[in-house]
């Protein structure tokens, strides 16, 4: 029998019903988690949807990470569990300092929907295990506050530590790593797309997997970070901490 | 709101006669919440007062319409149970106005009328028209309505997948914001918006009521925009799509359980509109307890919150022991939701202070402040009768079937008039494909999501969209057009050219067209000119619609659409949805591969009239627009879907603005190919290459096909040419037959032998038009 | 729902300022100050836009409110790694602020 | 390019807070008051977000100052239709505004 992925719910979301659509393609089955349950019902993983929970109002995610269900999101996470946020789930992780960093309004000022190309800095984490060596990913974004900022210090760390999962890069493959390279859609620091946290089970991407999903719609690139965490849901896979990072980007 | 000597109905945007109008049906005279309610149903925008008598005309039947106008929108069957939903409406005033919270209001309102019906919301459509790009204010316009638009849709997770920009110096004092919305719902599932069985209980969720918009139907939409009598400013809706994304999940919920009897959305006009429009369509009354209805703000007069525009509210009928179910959902959503009135079968629409009991009955104490026949201020609304005179300028050409050369423009009239200016047909071509009409849209689409609900197998920017339908193999494709070029010439033809042109962006897909929604967007109706552009416009959007055998389901009229001492071009504004059966059938415009076979299918006509060339170049004054052929229109159609069906073309694209050479281009960039081609010219070689005549299309052959695409053709009585092949790193267009040779004067146009362009060059001319053209590039 | 600790005797109103810490990006600001010549202004530079929340609270005294308002402005209105806020009592329980016109 | 009416003589620091109008709606006040039983709050309401956006300006004096600023808080800051704004001068001529920690 399949893994059970919760999905959480909050009031505004709009891409949970996408990421269950490709919850399923991924071989899992996605059990809905309202922003005010207190528990997350025994699942082995947990994605937090893009949207705009609570309108995205003051700052996308400030008022989300206050919902119930957070509460035990946090818990989940402090025991090992696997948490993935995507786009709106990324800035609410942000916002509850389960991931480092913040996701700032796009230096262009204006919301940004396009293809991007992916470099994954990661194949070791949950979310990534199932990418190829040296392959790139093409995936949308779809986001008005996707522009990732950390302090110099924690930057450094982050690169040092192997804290940064995807770097956005041109369709040749090339990491876009200043903020006004043309592949950088949001003036990212080091064209982070995504991050994981120092023990390695909690990572939040600005771009979308799940609307990668089907060749007919343009790409499936997206089911390989999806397959990743059902896959290591499914091994119940201990998220040790992260080794040092390998593969390229950081100048 | 009353100016000092102006008598409230005057002040109220109501003319003397509505007036007496009124004073008929009542029996007596309106007491001021009553004049305040008429003032706002019995304006253009609600009662349709100066076009239902156009609107009447339409063809709005068909073997798989659900619903048709007169509903929220229109729904059609499109097989497996599910049914699609989908209307077109116009937000131009407050556009204008406040050009974000303008477009994003409009946004939410469509929205609303889709699932109202029940339909969950899967695609928006943006048609927007504005003035001169270089202008400072055009450029806010812009920057506004396209943020609002993406604000909104973004926001509450429906996709923005197609819709044009289009700049016209008649737009520049009155910018238009048309706005359509796509839903799919179980055909046994579609809800209406009507008030029946008296005793149900009128239950009003969703935002709390403000003084947003007040008198915004009347006054906004009826005065003549730039009018500076400060009674007649608007009060700016703000749009909230938080609450709205609550809404629709509520309403959905609250219609896929049963739990209503009936829905509406309430908008221009308010609670007033929705009671009144609800109870009107079951003949039924309600009884309204005006202390009820949840305020925002304090000290509301009982008119101000009758007629309030706030956004995001609905209307639903329901039977008592319902109650506990919709406020239970209501709360879920975080929705606050009132009991303001109850169903009865007097036909009354009466607003009460002081509460009702809990039977529903007056409370001892309580005072009736209106009554009112729900039909008097709904479908027995004021009708007036315009006088329609056509300009002396020119007639109106009839684009009727047979011969259908109507008025043809000679060539004469063309070729003599070309200006020295684009003498390189080449040039011509860049100057085209880069200027701010034709060039990439990418600047306006990225702002919008277009790929949420992750349905959309073809996004904005290549033609019309392509939606796949979860669970089964269909596909809806969907596009808007409106050709107000050739509208402001002949807005019989410019209407029929419209629809023609929506439908064929349909059927160049493979798919096949379901209905037509629209949106008329036109003059002031007391002036008898403006009243002849709408009602040929009608005319013209009727015929093409019998001819092409699809109904009218719905669609929305925007009139006074005048800035002081300037109409707009006449601009019927065209929605068409079609349906695929299998998506994996739809060919896209892009050249799939090098050393292809391409032909042209359809016969070009002379006239440049209208024509984006005209624009660029100018052409004679007398030069007519190209004729349309509905015959030839519908056989050019039902040829391109059976070719694509038996899979002989990979790739295929209408000829519309620009011509065979912008199209050759736009195909070639998409395609990342070039090709070599020549084109048969019976005259002017700026016809030839620049010319718009409609009903063609170029199609991309199949290896082999090329036979069966022949007969297929002959069997349709399509005439068609191969024309070359593709393939290369440029565009080389060369013209053959008489019309090319000779000395360039005598053959007019000034138009040389050939383009011969670098596809990098047309990609980089097209990539950069619209940014350069808006100062927005760098 | 209200608290059983402290029965509010007054209703006191506060604007919180919100605004990027110094060094933190802001394409705002940016974009204001680009825009300036267009208007024919000059002399105005180190342009920060921020937010600005006003808000009233029911408590026992001013004290008490203002301990309430802080631990709201650092909790929900600002986010400590890239913004800096301000509390500021304004005057009266109904908004102090009103355009010139 | 620079004004050659006035030589600036000193620079001045101001704030201009830009609120919603009365009776326009607030979406983001209304969202922040829905979610302040999530953090445990009471006693809070009327909450309007706005903006606040601080700036330098170069003057002869500070009625100058102040006067070039009103003025693009109409025109380029506020948006008159919905919005109200009010003009705050800081003290000195760089930010007043630092985060309690
Ligand atoms: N140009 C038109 N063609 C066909 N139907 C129209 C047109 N304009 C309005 N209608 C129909 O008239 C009815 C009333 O329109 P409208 O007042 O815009 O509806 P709503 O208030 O629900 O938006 C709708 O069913 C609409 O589809
Ligand atoms: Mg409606």
């Amino acid at each position: 029998m399949s893994v059970r992925v919760g999905v959480v719910v909050f009031p505004g979301s709009n891409c949970e019903q996408d990421t269950t659509w490709g919850l399923r393609l991924a071989g899992a089955e996605p059990v809905d988690l309202w922003h005010e349950s207190p528990d997350l019902g025994g699942v082995a993983a947990v994605i937090l949807p893009g949207g705009f929970a609570y309108g995205d109002y003051l700052r996308a995610g400030a008022i989300a990470r206050f919902s119930p269900v957070m509460r035990a999101v946090a818990a989940f996470a402090e025991e090992g569990g696997l948490v993935l946020g995507i786009c709106n789930g990324f800035q609410v992780l942000a916002e509850a300092g389960l991931v480092p960093g913040a996701l700032l309004r796009n230096r262009g000022l204006r919301f940004v929907c396009r293809e991007v190309t992916l470099v994954p800095e990661r194949l070791d984490t949950p979310f990534t295990r199932l990418i190829g060596a040296g392959r790139t990913l093409r995936m949308p974004v779809a986001h008005g506050e996707g522009c990732y900022y950390a302090g110099a210090p924690e930057l450094d760390a982050l690169e040092r530590e192997g804290g940064v999962l995807f770097r956005y890069a041109t369709a040749d493959g090339r990491p876009a790593c200043t903020p006004d390279d043309p592949a950088n859609p949001n003036g990212s620091l080091h064209g982070i797309a995504g991050v994981v946290n120092a023990a390695g089970n909690v990572a939040g991407l600005m771009p979308h997997p799940e609307r990668a999903v089907e060749a007919l719609l343009g790409s499936d690139d997206g089911l390989l970070v999806l397959r990743s965490l059902v896959d290591a849901a499914a091994a119940g896979a201990a998220a040790g901490g992260p080794a040092v990072v390998t593969t390229g980007g950081s100048r | 709101m009353n100016v000092p000597d102006v008598p409230l109905h005057r002040a109220l945007g109501l003319a003397d006669e509505e007036l007496a109008a009124i004073e008929v049906k009542l029996g007596r005279a309106p007491n001021d919440v009553e004049l305040a309610m008429f003032s706002v149903m019995w304006s253009e925008h609600c009662s349709y007062k100066s076009s239902r008598p156009l609107l009447a005309t339409l063809p709005t039947t068909g073997p798989d319409v659900v619903a048709g106008p007169g509903e929220n929108a229109g729904v059609q069957r499109i097989g497996d149970g599910l049914a699609v939903a989908f209307k077109m409406e116009s937000h131009n005033h407050p556009s204008a106005v406040e050009p974000y919270q303008g477009a994003a209001t409009g946004v939410g309102g469509i929205l609303r009328d889709i699932f109202a019906m029940g339909a969950r919301p899967i695609a928006v459509l943006d048609a927007l028209r504005f003035g001169d790009p270089s202008d400072a204010r055009t450029r806010h316009l812009v920057d506004g309505v396209v943020g609002g638009v993406g604000g909104y849709g973004n926001c509450v997770g429906v996709p923005t997948v197609g819709g044009e920009l289009v700049f016209d110096p008649s737009y520049q004092g009155n910018p238009l914001v048309n706005v359509m919305a796509i839903g799919i719902l179980r055909e046994d599932r579609v809800m209406r918006a009507a008030a029946p069985g008296p005793g149900n209980l009128v239950v009003l969720y969703g935002s709390a009521t403000g003084r947003d918009g007040i008198g915004g139907a009347s006054v906004l939409a009826s005065a003549t925009f730039g009018d500076q009598d400060p009674s007649k400013r608007p009060a700016v809706q703000v749009g909230d799509p938080f609450a709205e994304k609550l809404l629709i999940e509520a309403t959905l919920e609250i219609i896929d359980r049963g739990l209503a009897e009936g829905v509406q959305d309430l908008g221009a006009a308010g609670i007033t509109c929705g009671v009144c429009e609800t109870a009107d369509r079951a003949g039924t009354g309600i009884l309204v307890d005006l202390d009820a209805i949840p305020r925002r703000e304090p000290g509301m007069a009982p008119f101000e919150v009758l007629i309030s525009e706030s956004q995001e509210r609905m209307v639903a009928i329901i039977t008592p022991d319902r109650l506990p179910a919709i406020e239970e959902v209501c709360a879920r959503w975080g929705l606050p939701c009132a009991v303001i009135g109850r169903v009865t079968a007097d036909g009354d629409i009466a607003i009460v202070e002081g509460g009702l009991d809990p039977d529903g009955r007056p409370r001892a104490g309580s005072r009736e402040i209106a009554r009112v026949p729900a039909r008097a201020l709904a479908s027995e609304a004021i009708i007036f009768e315009r006088l329609a005179t056509p300009p002396a300028r020119r007639g109106s050409t009839t684009a009727g079937s047979g011969t259908g050369v109507a008025v043809a423009g000679t060539v004469a009239a063309a070729a003599g008039s070309l200006p020295g200016r684009g003498m390189d047909p080449g040039a011509v071509l860049l100057a085209l494909l880069g200027g701010p009409n034709l060039s990439s849209r990418r600047w306006v689409f990225e702002q919008y999501d277009q790929h949420v609900q992750t349905n959309t197998v073809a996004g904005p920017g290549r033609g019309a969209a392509v939606l796949r339908i979860k669970g089964t193999r269909r596909a809806l494709v969907a596009t808007t057009d409106c050709d107000q070029a050739v509208s402001s010439l002949d807005p019989y033809l410019g209407a029929a050219l419209s629809v023609a042109e929506a439908t064929r962006n349909v059927s160049v897909t493979g798919a096949r067209p379901l209905g037509v929604t629209n949106c008329l967007n036109f003059g002031d109706p007391t002036r008898p000119e403006a009243f002849w552009a709408l009602s040929e416009a009608v005319r013209g959007l009727g015929d093409a619609c019998r001819a092409l055998g699809i109904p009218v389901t719905g669609g929305n009229v925007s009139l006074y659409n005048e800035a002081p001492g300037s109409a707009i071009a006449p601009t019927p504004e065209i929605g068409v949805v079609g349906l695929a059966d299998d998506v994996e059938q739809l060919v896209g415009p892009a050249f799939t591969a090098d050393d292809a076979a391409v032909l042209l299918a359809g016969a070009a006509g002379p006239g440049l009239g209208g024509s984006a060339y005209a624009a660029l170049a100018g052409v004679d004054a007398d030069d007519d627009p190209p004729s349309l052929d509905l015959d030839r229109e519908v056989a050019l159609q039902a040829f391109l879907r059976s070719a694509i069906a038996a899979g002989h073309v990979p790739a295929a694209q209408d000829v519309s603005r620009g011509g065979l050479a912008v199209v050759l281009a736009e195909m070639a960039i998409w395609g990342g190919r070039g090709g070599s081609f020549r084109v048969p010219v019976a005259g002017s070689p700026a016809v030839a290459l620049f010319g718009e005549s409609p009903s063609r299309a170029i199609l991309e052959a199949r290896p082999g096909a090329v036979p069966a695409l022949r007969s297929l053709a002959a069997e349709h009585a399509v005439p068609i040419v191969a024309i070359g092949r593709t393939g290369g790193e440029r565009l080389l267009v060369e013209l053959a037959g008489e019309g090319a040779t000779g000395a360039a004067e005598e053959r007019g146009a000034g138009v040389a032998d050939a383009v011969d362009v670098a596809l990098d060059e047309l990609r980089h001319a097209w990539e950069h038009g619209l940014p350069r053209a808006l100062g927005a590039e760098g | 729902m209200s608290t059983l600790d402290a029965a509010p005797t007054a209703s006191f109103r506060f604007a919180v300022n919100v605004t990027p810490k110094e060094g933190i990006l802001d394409p705002q600001g940016r974009a204001v100050e680009q825009s300036l010549p267009h208007l024919g202004v000059t002399g105005i530079d180190h342009v920060r836009v921020g937010r600005r929340v006003e808000l009233s609270v029911a408590a026992a005294d001013l004290a008490a409110a203002r301990a309430l308002v802080e631990r709201l402005a650092g909790d929900l209105l600002s986010n400590p790694l890239i913004e800096q806020f301000e509390v500021e009592a304004l005057a009266g329980a109904s908004s102090a602020t009103s355009g010139p016109r």
